[in-house]
């Protein structure tokens, strides 16, 4: 197999463009937010100046070596999950390093920032960051269960594992995606991205109120404006395999950008208007109603 | 002292005993140093900019001036706008608020939550009850002058001060940013003896160490 | 309430009885009469809501006056049963047996007043407080100015001036 | 959801002297600090939790971060100087304290104040219990992570605070009710406006009800979470919504009309389950029957007369020896102040009895055991707690 190095220039685009778009996308999101709470909100720049504050802050601790490696693995779960699968579809420029296996890869890395950020937050010794954890990994592990399911579904229906290859068979006509000719793996799919996205009501991982939020209690300064960049990222890649399993992908830029967004936008309606569910709650309500959707849609294939 | 602070002889999951001082064992002792600023002066400008446009407030309501917190972050005035935001952790904020009277209990936790704080780090007094003790000038809880205590870069006055008063001091503590004069953390840094012994003198129960990272 | 007052005389010997309003009253029992009348006001008279606990000094007389005021909702009325004790070494029975919540009242007044409630949950812990080595400051010779001028540093006031010398010296600078 | 309450007496096992046998360093345990510098709390008090996995095994309540001796400095301060700081004990509804602190002296002088300063003080009253009530259903909501609602009700706390301002000159210190009276009379305009606000209110109200009362999580967290059983209230010296959500009519307006109450007609909100959410229902129709009490009183208020009795020069004004106490029905509960007087131009003692004293110590600590942490926060916000008048 040969290999262009063109392709990791390119990669690096896309990640940043990716990136820049994330920071505005987060803002506006937020902006929508504070209008549902009749407010104005935040400049649609000011991610951008939070995250330089952040790196510019003269004093970081440190509480240990996985205390660093932490918000790092946070990133590569982010990069790592965008840059192996295509962005955008038929250009080659935005096919990153797909291959032909690429589905399970990207389900691992799904997973893989979590994981980190629970090591991580462990050894900065704080009370809050370990129950926060402690929540956070049974949580993603029960919202990760009807997205698996779900990819199972697909993976099956279009007999392939490559993300390519799926967004290929969605081509032609609107009513050849996923949305619709497997509505059920969808929806499932869909429960699942509400739950990994933080927002409420599956936040309580990061829930101010029910304990400062969470795994980055320890977390200051150039750590932070680390996982801000993932917070960026991760959102945004994982948007791009959903958009890709079941929205028929996007072959340019400004699609791409609309799909996103409104991907964003379905998470951050949601969140507007529900309180957050307990753990156990939330667990039991993936369970209960995620996973038989999900296996529904196993059946539907 | 509390019981669990006092050196103790401690049993192992493995069965090992061994002796404990938490507050020499769990804390770090090192006294804060300086950061001057390092960088050419343009850098630095423009990082002062980012600072100041990003005023991330710790969410800490140490006396009534916490009242006026909740509209400011509410629609009529609505802080968010000027890149004003609230953390619930000291470590990722850089404002500290101290909204009102502190009485001495509390002091001690302003000063801990100001120390795990990141440089640079900004404190703010609202309300007379910081600058002079205003209404509780003769009471025996209440500290009556803030910046014996802690570096104070700006006073708000007012009893309460209104949110536009709050808003205004927001834009004056940018401008004092920009200007490079909130160096505040270097401050306590270098009189870092001379605050301790004014906290030691009204903390009369000091148990923990000289400086919480 | 006179009908009250006629029922728990010949259970109790009463003290003085003040009538503040109509469903207002005090009344001052000593103090080995107290458990007992409390518990009969709460069980009989329907006295069921313990509305504060709270303490007097009386420095010129050397007693503190202890007040559990009562409330009966179905009557809409209220009973203060004052009780005085000395105020040195005060201590008191504790009624945290008959309301629970009189514990919280009790620590308060161990803390502000140090009157000693023995047997009352976590009494001796700190409350308000902490660290306070003075005497217990509610006492009325505890001189909170005094101690909040040596204890705590001052800014220095404006200096403001007497109108009527300020302007006798304005007017008359040669002092006539 | 209900909790668990499968028998968990012996666990953990207690120690003789009644103190739970907790090891920490065993692993077994966790000792949390939930505030003072905690986004989860109301205001500057911090619950000492010990937990076990997600449960809390015991909580105890520190207070006194927000002491400032008020009631040593009154013994100071002659009545009139008293009058300034005592709006201060408490900040989010400061006027009960204005209300209760005048109307003890004023009986303790003999003084009888006239009607239009009897129906004026209602209304502030009623203004204010309306603010306080908004910041709950904030404050309550928020605790869940339902932000939103937050934003709303504080929009309509400042729209009355507008008319605070208009009526007292001040947004939060209203320093308006007065030993003797009330400062001055409604200004002109002053019903047109305010019935503007009432009705963006009622608005806002409908808008809590659909998004907050009627949401499915919203309801999960809160139904049966935090229970008290009625049985306790006497114990525990309950009292206001709290008591009203556990099937008690509790109201001092009712049970001992003070001011104007007598002349108003309401009725006393009830709720059954005596959880977060009946707590929550009854503070909800509270706030909606102050806007009906404020339209109620604008209508039958009188407009002519003084506002003032007449007073003696409060320079030297010495009120005869005597003690009485005073209560009203603040938003959380029976607000009160206890005073006595000795013949001087100091009040001797002045004890003020907030709801919160009972229900934040006592009370909290006995029903947070076997909470799960997540739930911490939401019950503390559901007794409506307010520091400030628990250590004054």
């Amino acid at each position: 197999m040969d290999f262009e190095w063109i392709r990791i220039p390119h990669a690096l685009l896309t990640l940043l463009i990716v990136f820049l778009y994330g920071l505005l996308l987060g803002a506006v999101i937020q902006k929508i937010g504070a209008r549902a709470g009749r407010r104005h909100g935040i400049p649609f720049y000011q991610n951008y100046i939070d995250l330089i504050k952040n790196y510019a802050l003269r004093t970081t601790i440190t509480h240990g070596f996985m205390f660093y490696l932490g918000p790092v693995f946070r990133l590569t779960g982010g990069v790592g999950l965008l840059l192996f699968v295509p962005t955008i579809y038929g250009v080659a420029m935005h096919e990153n390093f797909s291959f032909a296996g690429d589905l399970i890869l990207a389900l691992y890395f799904v997973f893989f920032g979590s994981l980190g950020m629970a090591l991580g937050a462990g050894e900065s010794g704080h009370p809050y960051a370990a129950i926060g954890v402690s929540r956070g990994l049974s949580q993603v592990t029960a919202a990760e269960l009807p997205f698996a399911i779900a990819v199972f579904a697909v993976a099956l229906q279009y007999q392939t594992l490559s993300v390519t290859d799926i967004v290929a068979a969605q081509q032609g006509s609107v009513f050849n995606w996923t949305v619709f000719t497997n509505p059920l793996a969808v929806t499932a799919a869909m429960m699942s991205f509400l739950g990994s996205m933080m927002r409420p009501p599956f936040d309580v991982v990061l829930a101010p109120q029910e304990i400062p939020i969470g795994p980055p209690t320890e977390y200051h300064s150039a750590y932070l404006a680390l996982m801000q960049s993932n917070r960026a990222i991760f959102p945004i890649a994982k948007m791009v395999i959903y958009m890709n399993l079941f929205f028929g992908g996007a072959a340019n830029w400004p699609v791409f950008f609309l799909k996103v967004f409104l991907l964003y936008l379905f998470a951050a309606f949601v969140g507007v208007v529900f309180p957050r569910f307990r753990v156990e709650q939330s667990v039991r309500w993936f369970l209960v109603w995620g996973v038989p959707v999900a296996v529904a849609g196993l059946f539907w294939v | 002292m509390k019981d669990e602070l006092k050196p103790r002889i401690v049993k192992g999951p493995d069965g090992i005993e061994f002796e404990v001082d938490p507050l020499r064992d769990y804390y770090c002792e090192a006294s804060p140093s300086v950061h001057p600023p390092v960088y050419v002066k343009i850098v630095e400008d423009f990082f002062n900019w980012a600072r100041s446009e990003s005023l991330w407030i710790l969410g800490f309501g140490t006396g009534c001036g916490a009242i006026e917190m909740r509209p400011l972050m509410t629609p009529r005035f609505d802080a968010y706008r000027f890149g004003v935001q609230w953390r619930p952790t000291p470590r990722q904020a850089n404002l500290l608020m101290i909204s009102g009277y502190l009485s001495t209990k509390t002091l001690k936790r302003a000063i801990r939550s100001y120390e795990q704080m990141q440089s640079p780090k900004y404190v703010v007094g609202l309300g007379s009850c910081t600058i002079n003790g205003g209404m509780y000038w003769d009471s025996y809880n209440t500290i009556k002058k803030l910046d014996e205590y802690l570096p104070v870069d700006l006073y708000i006055v007012g009893c309460m001060p209104r949110p536009e008063a709050l808003l205004q001091g927001f834009e004056d503590l940018k401008q004092i940013i920009r200007a490079g004069k909130a160096e505040g953390a270097n401050q306590y840094a270098e009189k870092f003896e001379w605050y301790k012994a004014n906290q030691k003198k009204v903390i009369h129960d000091w148990d923990m160490p000289d400086y919480n990272w | 309430m006179q009908d009250l007052q006629t029922r728990l005389a010949q259970h109790t010997d009463l003290g003085e009885w003040t009538q503040q309003r109509a469903d207002l009253a005090f009344v001052t029992v000593a103090r080995e009469h107290l458990h007992g009348l409390l518990r009969h006001l709460r069980d009989h008279e329907g006295f069921t809501h313990l509305v504060l606990l709270t303490a007097v000094d009386w420095l010129e007389d050397g007693q503190f006056q202890l007040t559990y005021l009562m409330n009966n909702r179905a009557a809409a009325r209220d009973i203060g049963v004052r009780v005085l004790i000395p105020r040195e070494g005060a201590d008191m029975d504790s009624i945290h047996d008959l309301w629970p919540t009189a514990a919280t009242y009790q620590r308060e007044l161990r803390e502000m007043f140090g009157i000693d409630f023995p047997g009352s949950p976590r009494v001796d812990e700190e409350f308000i407080l902490e660290g306070w080595r003075d005497m217990p400051p509610y006492r009325r010779d505890f001189d909170t100015l005094k101690y909040a001028q040596e204890e705590f540093a001052e800014r220095p006031g404006r200096v403001s001036k007497d109108p009527e010398t300020h302007m006798k010296q304005k007017l008359y600078p040669d002092g006539a | 959801m209900v909790q668990d309450l499968s028998d968990r007496s012996q666990y953990p096992a207690r120690n003789r002297d009644g103190t739970l046998d907790v090891d920490l360093t065993s692993g077994k345990y966790l000792k949390l600090w939930q505030g003072p510098n905690h986004p989860g709390i109301t205001g500057n008090m911090s619950v000492e939790l010990t937990v076990c996995g997600d449960e809390v095994v015991e909580g105890k309540t520190h207070v006194g971060y927000l002491h400032r001796g008020f009631e040593k400095l009154m013994e100071r301060r002659t009545f009139i100087q008293c009058f300034p700081i005592v709006c201060r004990i408490c900040v989010p509804e400061p006027d009960f304290n204005e209300y209760c602190y005048a109307a003890a002296v004023e009986e303790l002088a003999g003084v009888e104040i006239p009607e239009q300063a009897k129906w004026i003080r209602t209304l502030i009253l009623e203004m204010g219990r309306f603010n306080s009530l908004m910041m709950y259903l904030g404050g309550q909501s928020g605790s869940l992570g339902l932000g939103v609602i937050g934003q709303w009700t504080t929009y309509v706390r400042d729209l009355m605070l507008d008319r605070f301002e208009e009526l007292t000159g001040a947004r939060i210190y209203h320093m308006f009710i007065l030993p003797g009276g009330v400062r001055d009379t409604l200004p002109e305009g002053f019903d047109a406006r305010m019935e503007e606000t009432l009705r963006e209110a009622e608005r806002t109200m409908k808008d809590v009800w659909n998004v907050m009362f009627q949401n499915a999580v919203f309801r999960k967290r809160t139904i049966g979470v935090g229970y008290i059983n009625p049985a306790l209230f006497d114990d525990y010296g309950v009292t206001g919504p709290t008591a009203r959500g556990g099937g008690v009519a509790k109201d001092v307006r009712r049970d001992q009309p003070y001011l104007a109450y007598p002349d108003l007609e309401f009725e006393v909100n009830v709720a059954r389950d005596s959880d977060i959410y009946s707590r929550a229902d009854v503070r909800r129709r509270d706030a909606l029957q102050s806007i009906d009490l404020i339209r109620q009183i604008l209508a039958k208020m009188p407009r002519t007369g003084p506002v003032m009795a007449k007073m003696p020069n409060m320079l030297h004004w010495k009120i005869p020896r005597g003690e009485t106490y005073i209560r009203g029905e603040c938003s959380r509960g029976e607000y009160g102040f206890y005073v006595v007087t000795d013949g001087s131009g100091y009040p001797r003692r002045v004890n003020v009895r907030g709801p919160s004293y009972t229900h934040a110590m006592a009370l909290l600590e006995r029903l947070i055991v076997n909470c799960n942490i997540a739930d911490v926060a939401a019950l503390l916000v559901s007794l409506h707690t307010y520091p400030p008048e628990i250590e004054r």
